[in-house]
């Protein structure tokens, strides 16, 4: 075992037992702290696949400020611990579809033919990485922040309308 | 071997080992912050001490100089207090989770051409990523505490925080442009004749608006504020831990006004050749750093702090687009390769028209803040 | 941004002064000579004994009843060393209590307390708050050792603040009645 | 108090909650033990809750069992920063009972100590306002270092740097030193160059503007229906000060004018202060010109001061406001009733008024432009 698969399984589990926590934690801040572990984790396996760009983005936009919100919003709620069981009369169906996500996962993960080599990670420069997104990719990169801005002038939209009311 | 990253030079410092050199410099970069951080709260006592006319601390040592070691002694061995109702496992990791990013930043700085601990192809973009973990870490404080001034303090901590790299990020994307790189050695190595600043004096101004309050300073000391919420998220700390905050603080401080003089005022080559003897490059960056940081000090003591509302507004409404502005200047100039005085002008224009435009709504500062209206609806939604 | 910079300038101009402060447990700065510490006993070298005779009119007179005193006969009036027929006997200052009114001192008529005028007056911390209850002793101490140069004793049993010099005995009479009748008022 | 509806539209479930906030006894931002239960609706306060009565020492009750002279020493204790006003104030209410005409002299010291007790008790504002405002501690250690030469003026005078206890029925406890006028005028060059460091720090500056512009409005009516006095009131727009008004002691032989703001706003009640401490230099000045030698002491001062049957109310122009007392007197040599009117208890009672709708770090501003002693309040 090379010292990179080493890094590699220490990092899976800290994902996957992050992700674990984000079900299992009955209180909803713990929750989103062990969502952003597991977001951390993530971007440590890209940092492993030579993706800096991409790991970056990940901290960045999930560790920094995605998560925050999330937590900011449960922060100012009253709710501390999930009440009640956790379970409930759609265990059986909560299961199966569980358990057929995961099996399409997998299925996904190790039926598709990947293109390029996926003995060693490709090394992509930003360079590459912003020459593709304004040239081949520029339409859905554009259409993307279209959609963001028109959310963004909803929601403004949506607490200016709230408020007049 | 497998690359574990694209990074332009590998060079070692001791061992011929990747994983044993990072070790190594890892710890020099954790043993001597800590050294840094004593140095500074003297400093900074110091300093505040002679601009309100005081002495300062005298009594530990020459000057008072022990007087950081004597405090870390103290904070040592105080009691570690924990209050009993406070959410054990956040209480406790948050004092990590915001020192930790702080060193991890540390990583990318380089201080000089020879002193660095990685020289990253993304270093800037990194620090910035980085440095925004810790915002989580005041998050958890501030809840884990079960405190509500810290929860208070939490709260405009992460309001404050996540605003506020949005146009840090930004101005230094302006500079990014510029250089066309985001390799803090290749953007200091294109200062050699002019700094950025002549270049972006918009984009500087944004940036250190903008580090100042990431540093949570004053006038943008509103999660700390200590006759508002007591100092925030901090407030249950004790001892140790609670040093944890200030080492954070401190670190930040430096490494902020670091990446400031490297990325404006020409890091360790300006104003002299890109071949500099070691000595004036770290004495050329010792000077700007402390620059900064002496001018944070320097407002701290000067400076009321402005409230919520109006951080946000100044955030949003003001520093927002103006580092937009500067970005698409930077643009048109880049596209249409017009001269580069060209972009001294647009930007400084650019500058002086924020500057009147903060003097004017201040001025008439019951307009934009007004406390009813427009600031309430703020307050409601936060 | 003008009056930002404006109060930058302040401090950096205040920055350039001599700092106003002084380093207080090493150096300490004088003090006026009325300033009032906390009342102590005055010792009259001459006679070698206590100016106070313990007639308690400062106990009387002060407002928080932080006085106590006992007299007695004074014996060396026996022995023919002393004019005065009666001396202190217990004298009990409770520190805790003074307030520094100055009131003990104008009363006096034998100019036999002063308030400290020196750091000694102020400075003191005990871990108990029965030692700052001072006996005689400890109220004579500063002045039979010297420590207690020229105490401010001008005002002192001149009509200025209104309080009368001397005792002659009917004021004393009716005085005491006039307490009296306060005290059931 | 607004009614807010907590729910979130679409969201019944989702309720959120006010936070209750206790800002004091012990709390950086309080002025004493003043102690205000915030209710906050994020950072907008609902309502305000102001809790007194930690400092309540019966300052009214206990001058019942003490010689009217004894009495000085707690009226120094009621507003512990404007300690020669209180005393100004008592000793004059005690001079129109009996009837006694305090000697020229010590009038005279009587004003000038009185207003450089109004400059300190200023300073001390300002510099409690700065730290509120923000900054981080520079205001008050300005203000203190000027604070510091008044005092250690007091201090040769009187031989106290807090509790005087020197003003008496009929004149003062004793003169004051033979270079009195020199160590005057060094004073008030000391506070014309340090009001100037507070200025700079304070007047103009855009953070302060944009912090206490429009803050807390009151109007002429509002401010008179709460019964506030002092800068409030004259930050309102009403001239009306008691120096002015109802001239006591020797007032009215100087030449000084009443500051009044605009708007009625925190920064005008800043700048009001900030005018009325350079108003004092100037009625110290005069004063100090105007000073004759003479005795100190009324003449035929008894050795037991009984007050004949009467009852007053006298009042002073404080640095917070209108400071009266009430004394009925018996003809014995103890007051038979004995009420002190704090300035900051009226001021106070608007701040309830005052804070709701603004932000929770607008109230601590608020709460400081008051400027309570709550010594005062208490009593």
């Amino acid at each position: 075992m090379t010292y990179e698969e080493a890094i590699f399984y220490v990092i899976a589990a800290v994902t996957v037992a992050g992700g674990l926590g984000v079900v299992i934690a009955r209180n909803v801040i713990h929750s989103a702290l062990f969502l952003i572990m597991a977001l951390l984790g993530v971007a440590a396996v890209y940092v492993l696949l030579a993706s800096e760009f991409l790991a970056i983005v990940q901290v960045l936009v999930y560790g920094g400020a995605v998560t925050i919100l999330i937590l900011f919003a449960m922060m100012l709620t009253r709710v501390r611990d999930t009440a009640g069981p956790m379970d409930g009369p759609q265990r059986p169906i909560a299961a199966l579809a569980a358990t057929i996500f995961l099996g399409t996962t997998v299925l996904a993960v190790t039926q598709t033919e990947w293109r390029g080599n996926t003995e060693e990670a490709t090394v992509i420069s930003i360079y590459e990485i912003g020459e593709v997104l304004f040239t081949t990719w520029a339409m859905p990169f554009e259409i993307a922040s279209l959609v963001l801005m028109v959310s963004l002038i909803g929601a403004i939209v949506l607490a200016r309308g709230e408020e007049g009311e | 071997m497998r690359s574990i990253g694209s990074y332009e030079t590998v060079t070692f410092l001791l061992a011929e080992n990747v994983w044993l050199d990072a070790l190594l410099r890892m710890g020099i970069v954790a043993l001597l912050v800590p050294v840094g951080v004593i140095l500074l709260t003297w400093v900074e006592r110091k300093v505040i001490g002679r601009l309100q006319q005081r002495l300062g601390p005298m009594h530990v040592g020459p000057f008072g100089l022990l007087q950081g070691l004597a405090d870390t002694i103290k904070l040592m061995t105080k009691e570690d207090v924990r209050p009993d109702s406070a959410d054990r496992p956040t209480f406790e990791l948050a004092v990590f989770v915001i020192v930790v990013p702080v060193f991890m930043a540390a990583v990318a700085v380089p201080f000089t051409s020879d002193i660095f601990v990685r020289n990253m192809t993304l270093g800037l973009f990194y620090f910035l990523a980085v440095s925004s973990l810790g915002i989580v870490g005041f998050v958890m404080a501030g809840w884990g505490s079960d405190n509500k001034y810290a929860l208070l303090g939490g709260v405009r901590a992460g309001a404050q925080l996540i605003s506020y790299e949005i146009p840090l990020i930004l101005s230094a994307v302006a500079v990014a442009m510029l250089g066309q790189s985001l390799n803090l050695y290749t953007l200091v190595n294109l200062q050699d004749n002019t700094p950025f600043i002549a270049y972006q004096p918009l984009a500087f101004i944004i940036f250190v608006i903008a580090g100042l309050a990431e540093l949570y300073r004053q006038p943008f000391d509103i999660p700390v504020a200590e006759t508002e919420v007591v100092g925030g998220p901090s407030v249950e700390y004790s001892g140790i831990r609670w040093s944890m905050f200030q080492m954070g603080e401190f670190v930040s401080l430096v490494l902020i006004s670091a990446l400031a003089s490297l990325i404006f005022l020409g890091g360790w080559i300006w104003p002299f050749s890109a071949d500099n003897a070691t000595w004036l490059q770290v004495s050329l960056m010792v000077v700007k750093t402390s620059a900064f940081i002496l001018f944070f000090m320097w407002m701290r003591v000067s400076v009321p702090r402005l409230r919520i509302d109006q951080l946000m507004a100044l955030c949003w409404q003001i520093l927002l687009p103006f580092a937009f502005l500067q970005i698409i200047i930077n643009g048109l100039v880049l596209v249409y390769d017009w001269p580069n005085w060209t972009l001294t002008i647009l930007s400084g224009t650019a500058a002086i028209a924020m500057g009147t435009l903060i003097y004017h709504i201040a001025r008439r500062s019951g307009v934009l803040y007004q406390t009813s209206g427009a600031a309430q609806r703020v307050g409601s939604v936060l | 941004m003008l009056g930002i910079l404006k109060a930058l300038k302040t401090t950096l101009r205040a920055a350039m002064r001599k700092p106003v402060t002084v380093q207080y447990p090493t150096e300490k700065k004088e003090l006026p000579h009325r300033s009032r510490g906390l009342p102590v006993l005055l010792w009259d070298f001459e006679k070698d004994e206590p100016f106070c005779t313990g007639c308690q009119v400062c106990a009387r007179y002060c407002p928080v009843d932080c006085i106590t005193v006992t007299m007695k006969d004074n014996p060396k009036k026996a022995a023919g060393k002393s004019k005065r027929k009666k001396i202190v006997d217990q004298f009990y200052l409770d520190y805790a209590r003074c307030m520094r009114c100055d009131i003990c001192v104008e009363v006096c008529n034998f100019d036999a307390i002063v308030m400290n005028n020196t750091w000694e007056g102020v400075e003191l911390s005990t871990y108990d708050r029965q030692d700052l209850v001072l006996d005689t002793d400890a109220l004579l101490k500063q002045s039979r050792t010297g420590q207690l140069k020229d105490p401010f004793r001008e005002p002192m049993g001149v009509a200025h603040s209104g309080w009368s010099p001397k005792v002659e005995e009917e004021e004393e009479a009716e005085e005491t009645k006039a307490s009296e009748e306060g005290g059931e008022g | 108090m607004a009614t807010i509806d907590y729910t979130i539209p679409g969201e019944p479930d989702l309720e959120t909650v006010d936070i209750n906030i206790n800002v004091g006894p012990q709390h950086p931002a309080t002025h004493g033990v003043f102690r205000m239960v915030l209710t906050v609706d994020g950072e907008l306060v609902t309502d305000v809750d102001p809790v007194i009565g930690y400092m309540h020492r019966g300052n009214e009750k206990l001058p019942e069992n003490c010689d009217y002279r004894q009495v000085i020493g707690y009226h120094d204790r009621t507003d512990y920063l404007a300690q020669f006003n209180t005393e100004h104030c008592f000793v004059e209410a005690i001079e129109k009972l009996t009837g006694i005409t305090p000697t020229e002299r010590s009038e005279y010291i009587r004003v000038i100590l009185a207003e450089l007790n109004r400059i300190t008790s200023h300073l001390m504002f300002i510099g409690a306002f700065g730290t509120d405002v923000g900054i981080f501690g520079t205001s008050f250690m300005y203000a203190f270092r000027d604070r510091e030469y008044v005092q250690d003026f007091f201090e040769e005078i009187t031989g106290e740097r807090m509790m005087y206890n020197y003003f008496r029925p009929g004149g003062v406890a004793w003169d004051v030193p033979d270079n009195f006028r020199e160590r005057c005028t060094q004073v008030l060059d000391h506070i014309n160059s340090g009001l100037k460091d507070l200025e700079g720090l304070i007047v103009d500056n855009e953070v302060v503007l944009a912090r206490c512009r429009g803050l807390s409005r009151v109007s002429i009516e509002d401010a008179i229906n709460w019964g506030l006095s002092g800068p409030l009131l004259r930050a309102t727009g009403l001239e009306y000060d008691l120096r002015k008004a109802e001239p006591y002691s020797i007032y009215d032989r100087f030449d000084f004018d009443i500051p009044t703001g605009k708007a009625g706003d925190v920064y005008d009640r800043v700048l009001i202060r900030l005018d009325e401490m350079k108003q004092s230099v100037r009625i110290v000045e005069q004063a100090l010109a105007g000073m004759p030698d003479g005795p100190i002491m009324a003449e035929g001062m008894k050795r037991i001061l009984r007050v004949p049957e009467g009852e007053i109310y006298m009042r002073v122009e404080g640095p917070r406001g209108e400071y009266g007392v009430y004394i009925v007197a018996t003809g014995t040599d103890k007051p038979y009733r004995h009420k002190v009117r704090g300035a900051s208890f009226s001021n106070l009672s608007a701040l309830r008024a005052m804070s709701i709708g603004n932000y929770l770090s607008d109230v601590i501003i608020i709460l400081g432009s008051i400027d309570i002693v709550l010594c005062e309040v208490d009593r």
